[in-house]
């Protein structure tokens, strides 16, 4: 719908400026690409942050749920994801990203491990430093779909005003 | 004749010098044997190190893919690969990650070896060590090195052996040495518990020579915070961490009554040391309040020694015309050393702004010089009024000159929306600023990306003075160690459980939403009985926060070692006393013999101690090897969400049966427990997520039902509290229906039965099959098979 | 009664222990007055630094424009910008240069350290320094510490200082300590310091011990080079710095007459120093030899020690089935720890592969298990060829599968045209391979960018089979000192000029354009009658090659301390014995007093003796503090290009004529004087512009006319020759007629008077004005008021 | 003419690829855009290195030596530009950016310092961590004008093929 103005590749240096890791930062992709790609994981995992907090972004998440995309629910997030009766298992987003290290983990199903990552909701300088981790010793691609660019990811939006985060949010979940 | 320690020549042998070490009673030597460990090398521990990281698997999070150690370089290490030298990421991140831990620890016994070579110049090295009313004076110092030390002199090889180790260390960090990151992990592992040797070292022998209070648990309150420092009398503030040069102000300013004519205050940790040694000085705050008080124009003469001093002090004092004195070779700023020359004529040149700035490392000289040099430089400045804060009239024009470019937010290592609050303030609102103002770390670097020259800071802390102005606080300064006394008293309500832990809150002001959060985390626990300690930064920021009486939280609640106290045990060197606390328990309350037995000691730390570390916002190397020294000892420890970027944890996997298997010393026999401590080193990202984790985090193996309960009780409850839920892991904890909370017992037997198909015995409300393993009161836990009896057979 | 050193205890007092310290002669305490420094600390040489930066004004180069030291950053400086703790780009490189120099110090002093302790236990503490006829045993130790060592236990206290300072220094790099570049620079120049008494200190302990050559011109002459390794024989290959574990191996086998059985070879300084103990012991290489002999699959057995070592060792050697023993803690891979072990149990599970590698810290063990194992190796590897070479099939199949993407040339640090290699390659040409060969440093970086998995070195080695084959080289074995006598006899042509300089060619084989250069460049010096003196990686790949008679420079020039002559000191630790070299001159030629007396030295070092270090392929940070050692020592050093990315230079400003004033100790009178050395530290972009530049550097205000003659002729050659040209400044070190080259006189003088404006007189051939001073014979330059006559008065 | 196919903006990734020095790196320009910037100087300096062997190189530099640019010789290059007749000073590259961080420093014809320097013919890395002086310490523009993306410059070409180079350089005299 309002794709054709919305372009999310724009932008695209680190939210935080000193935040340049190395040679191989995340390609900036448009909302539809990043949706796109997401329905084409075999095993997603949506990790919501506790900077999920806007109403928007926690629709996107039921949705996105509701398609069947398990959620991880780090830092404080699970209170109101619970709240708001969306199902998701709490888990520490350190201790996450050690598991998914993990080539023996089960997963929160017990149905093995994830083949792609996404991340939304998160403390930026946080979430950078443990998306670097998947960066660089997995296999596991990592997708950002959060407001700003995420160098450490493998694809994330530029940094976004509020209100194109929401469209491209919705571009996002149309894709799957 | 008696013979004493020292160096003496014989007559008629004047070319000889004999030194006699240290004289040795028979009945001291007997007392307790030399474990297997004393002074261990890089390797001699690396067996325990490596169980830890077997079961901790280290995690990394580069904050660089880079590595720019060699000119081979820089080289590309992404994904893994090596750089030209064959490092791959991994191993280079441990090293990065060891480097500087070893540098936090460079930082201690730095400072340690400073004030120990003044301290033995002024005070002698037969000087006696008195810490309080213990026994075990110096735990850390006798656990690594097997040595008991009765006088200062007697640390000289203590800190001989940290200088060693940390050459060696350093040494590693070159170009083809360790190729391994388990490697280098244990190294940074023997980095940290050198750290708290060093760091020992520091507190005790100024503890002893400058007479701070010993193992005192109602140590004095002091005033502390902003709003409190009287600017309208000449304002001397000192800034760093060793108060060797310090003490000879306040010495000078006692002899001649000057302390109700000059306002004594400082920032960091010689503001802890200072209040120790004379409770009559004031205490500014923490780190982040360095650059903004600096900026206030306040202070009239700033003395600065060591660390977390403002890189940028001559750039920022020279505008406002503050002198500095730096009095430490550490920190020099290219200054001109005046240490010779004449006092009038050094105030002269300062008063004069001639020189912005002297060294000066004749402390009989800074004890006098800085008196009067503040007492006439404020009448100046006072009538310049010198600040670089705008006027009300600049501070419109300045909030409006803002285009909202968001570049400020990009630079801001904390992000925060300074454009939103520029937006509010030129509409006449300052809520945005205010409530910015406790999360802004003063760290300057919105300014550097300001394309309008706007001076970011000080429109921050224009806007908050309101606030600055109730920024009012007491601290109970540093009380030094934990006494024996106290250990035996309630180390058998820490092992049983009636006191549920110990929470150490401790290091840097660099917090992901505001200084509030400590006094919070610190009162919540408080209130449920845990003991608080805490040191350095936060030691500050709790004391910043008062109920609605009015009352902090050093003033509500005790400090001493008991359940439900708060603890500060001094500025950062005092840290050592954290971990020599649990070395006590281990050698008082379960008798374990400590001299030269790291290994065994840090076992039964981590089995069952139920300590853990805080650092919250840590961002010092000082924090990384303080944390580091912890986790050796077997203490775990959690990090604010900056701690990632440490570039390394260790996580526990919980769901890794395998990892969680341990021996029972009675026989050797093998156990597969409950995943406690679940982690060692890990971050978590607000204090929502932290509250749970902290108490979860004081499980032990070694618990017994009493203290499991109280545990899982506050587990639960906090879990709920904070995040909403029943913790979905809290029936891994559970052994026996007695380990269940009373309150709680049938409606927790329940959901084990129905949610994790546990059998119950409903008549007697016992539990038939479920738990991974029984409880049993002599339960020996170990990871160390040597310990076992019937080893080496 | 005699009184000697070492531990005792009195009849009747077993507890008091009595430390006898160093028993002085009386006539030895009067030789030499302590000078005004004994045992500096950082800021006690702090007026002499800051008198060579005033005038080498550091530059900086940035490889990264972040800082990420704490986690308050990652931190952008860009432009100079600061940090969040408030230090700006130009204080963080100074700090960055500082902390790799420290290092690299660290590096020798561990090493020292390590081998003192390894030394006492077998040679006791009394063992007697032996370095060869020499009464200034340690020169270094006595300039900078005031002590004049006679046994190797008087080394303790030597290293507890350079520990101290160590500490002390990195503490400085903790956040919040030093602010100012300026204070960073003097505090790297500190740690180049004392990094040459840890140097001097490893070096002469091993000298003494181990009955290395000591002081010996003539020391023996070893193969070396791939080609002369008889790979049909078992091959042991020692890796590394450290001798302490190697030298068991070559007892065992001198006691089990295996040096014809077993192939004893070594890389890096590892390799100088086994044949310093036994010149049977034969040399494979430089560093840059490392993987690529690995992957050759020649070796069967590898020990390690410490410093230089490939950190993939592991990953490289499991595939090859070449079994590693690691023997010292700096460098574990996280293997096990076998040194309890049963030695047939350690070789069968080496042998078997059941373990890649063992950490054995047991010598006794290692001597005997090295020898047995290789053997046992050999025969199983041989047979199964294991090698990672391609066959010729698979040679030609990988060459002909590059799509020639270029993405190794861009992860290539040499940025070497692989992919152009290749595409000859696979049309059968091999010849642009064999030149890479050299070029190449063997990092294996290409690899790890190539996107057809193409294993690049390997192709490069296999390419380069008949090149390798005449890899034939002879190494002068590691001499030791100079000693006292050749000081005697050559100082005054050195100071005279008659010797033109001395040029140290040291460091690493990170050379822009392979490792001929090295042998180029000391050809052209020494037959230029410079003094080559060379050390390390640089010593041996001067030693790979041949003139037409099949000569190396080793065989064709002599090794004592004169003119024209090429002096392996031997490896990195010796590096010492250069600086050493330099105090000597002082104290010798000049009878300056040295000890205690750095300032001093170091002014007559600077002013008066043309030494000038080249660290043609320095890429560690050994490299970098060796040459800030010498910059200290007023030494000055030329980098290649990549020392550039060491990020930080001393370059000075010929134009600045204010930069160029110094004193005359005899009346303490300011005299202009021409720029010399123009450079403390600078970079040189390949060879041609290094020639001149290394002659230049020879310039002293001190020369006298004829060494000026002697060194102008040789700098206007060699700028002839390398840049095509008369240099446009070699006229601003003539001062008078007599300095110019008598065979060209005329033709200058003309070039004088005409391009510059000079006043001659041609009747007596005579400049009558022009030059910016005269010369006086007895001009005594310093830098240091204090040295002036009726300075303080 | 042939600037239509030549974009020298492309390919603008460091020809070390771990040369990444943070958030300011140089802005690809085009050859026109950096023929007409450098035409624009007020005070420029053309620094000429060691690996300005080419032919064609050479002839750029003549030509612009011809328009009154002066020439700086670093490395060795002096003497292909002497043989070559054209006028230039030799100086070491290293001494030469710390003659440009001086303020006071005249120039080699004194009169006065540089606006605006030219790179050309360099070891890559090299000349790289010498730019990187003048970006962090100088306010001296500096354009590289050399083969490979240069990072620390202020405008650089990206990668070029050795074909597109010279046309290149060609493009740039034509501006002056
Ligand atoms: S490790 Fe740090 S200094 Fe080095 S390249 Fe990375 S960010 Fe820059
Ligand atoms: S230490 Fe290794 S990875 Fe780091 S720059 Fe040097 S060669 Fe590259
Ligand atoms: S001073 Fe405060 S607002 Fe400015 S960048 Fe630092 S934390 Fe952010
Ligand atoms: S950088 Fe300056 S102009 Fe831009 S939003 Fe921040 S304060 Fe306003
Ligand atoms: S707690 Fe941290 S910031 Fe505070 S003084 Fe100590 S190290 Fe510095
Ligand atoms: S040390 Fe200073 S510049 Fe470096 S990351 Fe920390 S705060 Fe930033
Ligand atoms: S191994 Fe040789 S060719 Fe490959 S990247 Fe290293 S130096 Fe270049
Ligand atoms: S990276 Fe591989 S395919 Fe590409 S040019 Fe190099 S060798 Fe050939």
């Amino acid at each position: 719908m309002a794709s054709k103005e919305l372009d999310t590749t724009r932008n695209a240096v680190p939210f935080d400026k000193a935040n340049i890791p190395g040679p191989k930062m995340a390609k900036a992709v448009k909302a539809e690409v990043a949706g796109k790609f997401i329905s084409k994981a075999k095993r997603p995992l949506l990790i919501v942050g506790t900077a999920a907090g806007d109403d928007g972004v926690i629709e996107i998440v039921r949705t996105m749920a509701g398609k069947g995309i398990p959620v991880a629910a780090t830092g404080s997030s699970l209170k109101r994801l619970n709240e708001e009766g969306i199902d998701a298992t709490y888990v520490n987003l350190h201790a996450l990203v050690s598991y998914l290290q993990d080539s023996d983990w089960k997963g929160f199903d017990g149905k093995g491990g994830y083949d792609t990552t996404i991340f939304l909701g998160h403390t930026y300088y946080y979430a950078s430093q443990l998306m670097s981790t998947l960066k660089n010793f997995t296999k596991i691609k990592v997708i950002s779909i959060d407001r700003h660019y995420h160098p450490n990811a493998g694809q994330s939006f530029g940094n976004l005003k509020p209100e194109d985060f929401i469209r491209a949010l919705d571009v996002v979940v149309a894709q799957l | 004749m008696v013979i004493k320690k020292g160096k003496f020549t014989i007559d008629g042998l004047e070319n000889v010098q004999i030194n006699i070490g240290k004289v040795i009673s028979s009945d001291e030597e007997k007392e307790e044997p030399e474990g297997p460990t004393p002074a261990p090398d890089i390797h001699e521990l690396r067996d325990w190190d490596m169980r830890l990281l077997k079961r901790y698997e280290p995690v990394y999070s580069p904050i660089c893919d880079l590595c720019c150690y060699c000119t081979y370089g820089k080289c590309d290490l992404t994904g893994n690969k090596e750089g030209a030298c064959g490092i791959n990421m991994e191993a280079h991140q441990a090293r990065e990650a060891m480097l500087r831990t070893l540098t936090g620890a460079s930082a201690h016994a730095g400072h340690g070896r400073h004030l120990l070579n003044h301290l033995i110049k002024r005070f002698g090295a037969d000087y006696p060590i008195d810490v309080g009313p213990s026994n075990i004076k110096a735990p850390v110092t006798q656990t690594v090195l097997g040595i008991k030390p009765e006088t200062i002199g007697d640390f000289v090889p203590v800190l001989d052996y940290v200088e060693e180790q940390i050459t060696q260390l350093l040494a590693t960090t070159h170009i083809g040495q360790e190729g391994s990151a388990i490697d280098f992990e244990s190294k940074a592992l023997h980095a940290g518990m050198v750290d708290h040797v060093g760091m020992e070292v520091s507190d005790i022998i100024q503890i002893s020579c400058l007479d701070m209070p010993k193992s005192q648990a109602d140590a004095p309150l002091v005033d502390m915070g902003m709003g409190l420092i009287d600017s309208t009398k000449p304002v001397l503030l000192c800034i760093g961490h060793n108060v060797a040069a310090v003490t000879y102000i306040m010495d000078y300013m006692e002899d001649h009554d000057l302390f109700d004519k000059i306002e004594l205050a400082a920032i960091c940790c010689t503001a802890h040391d200072m209040t120790r040694v004379n409770p009559k000085a004031k205490v500014v705050g923490s780190l982040s309040k360095q650059l903004k008080y600096i900026r206030s124009g306040i202070p009239d003469l700033i003395i600065v020694d060591e660390q977390c001093i403002r890189a940028d002090m001559m750039q920022e004092t020279s505008k406002l015309h503050i002198p500095v004195i730096a009095t430490n070779d550490k920190v020099m700023y290219g200054l001109p050393d005046r240490s010779n020359d004449d006092i009038d004529d050094i105030i002269n040149d300062l008063a004069s702004g001639e020189q912005p700035g002297v060294l000066l490392f004749d402390y009989d000289k800074v004890g006098e010089l800085a008196p009067k040099l503040v007492m006439k430089m404020a009448p100046i400045r006072k009538e310049k009024g010198f600040t670089a804060l705008p006027s009300d009239d600049e501070f419109r024009k300045l909030a409006s000159s803002c285009t909202r470019c968001g570049a400020c937010v990009i630079g801001c290592p904390q992000g925060l929306e300074i454009d939103k609050a520029m937006e509010a303030a030129a509409g006449g609102d300052l809520t945005l600023f205010e409530e910015l103002h406790d999360k802004c770390i003063g760290c300057g670097r919105c300014e550097f990306e300001c394309p309008k020259n706007i001076p970011v800071l000080n429109v921050i802390e224009k806007a908050s003075q309101k606030v600055i102005r109730e920024e009012k606080g007491k601290l109970r300064t540093g009380r030094g160690q934990v006494g024996d006394p106290e250990i035996r008293e309630e180390g058998v309500n820490l092992v049983l459980g009636t006191t549920p832990g110990v929470v150490a809150i401790i290091g840097c002001p660099n917090y992901p939403d505001g200084s509030r959060d400590v006094y919070e985390i610190a009162e919540e626990m408080l209130q449920r009985s845990y003991i608080v300690v805490t040191s350095g930064c936060s030691a500050m920021d709790i004391g910043m926060f008062k109920d609605d009486e009015g009352k902090t939280l050093y003033e509500r609640y005790g400090g001493g070692f008991l359940k439900g106290n708060l603890l500060n045990t001094g500025s950062c060197v005092s840290n050592a006393h954290i971990s020599a606390t649990t070395i006590k328990v281990a050698a008082i309350f379960a008798r374990r013999d400590i001299t030269g037995n790291f290994e065994e000691i840090a076992d039964y730390v981590m089995n069952r101690i139920g300590a853990v570390g805080l650092a919250w916002g840590g961002f010092t190397q000082k924090a990384l090897s303080i944390g580091t020294g912890c986790n050796r000892l077997g203490i775990p420890v959690v990090l604010g969400p900056h701690g990632a970027k440490y570039r390394r944890a260790y996580p526990g996997k919980a769901y890794d049966k395998d990892k969680w298997n341990i021996l029972d010393a009675r026989d050797g026999s093998l156990h597969n427990v409950e995943p406690a401590p679940e982690h060692l080193l890990i971050s978590a990202e607000n204090k929502a997520e932290l509250m749970p984790l902290l108490a979860k985090l004081c499980f032990r193996p070694g618990d017994n039902n009493l203290g499991r309960m109280i545990k899982l009780t506050h587990y639960i409850e906090l879990n709920e509290k904070y995040l909403g839920v029943m913790p979905d892991d809290w029936h891994i904890y559970v052994r026996s229906e007695a380990d269940l909370p009373l309150a709680k017992r049938e409606e927790l037997l329940k959901i084990l039965e129905e949610e994790h198909g546990w059998k119950i015995d409903w008549d007697r409300k016992k539990i038939l099959e479920g738990p991974a393993r029984k409880v049993d009161v002599s339960f020996q836990p170990t990871n160390v098979p040597r310990l076992c009896k019937g080893a080496g057979e």
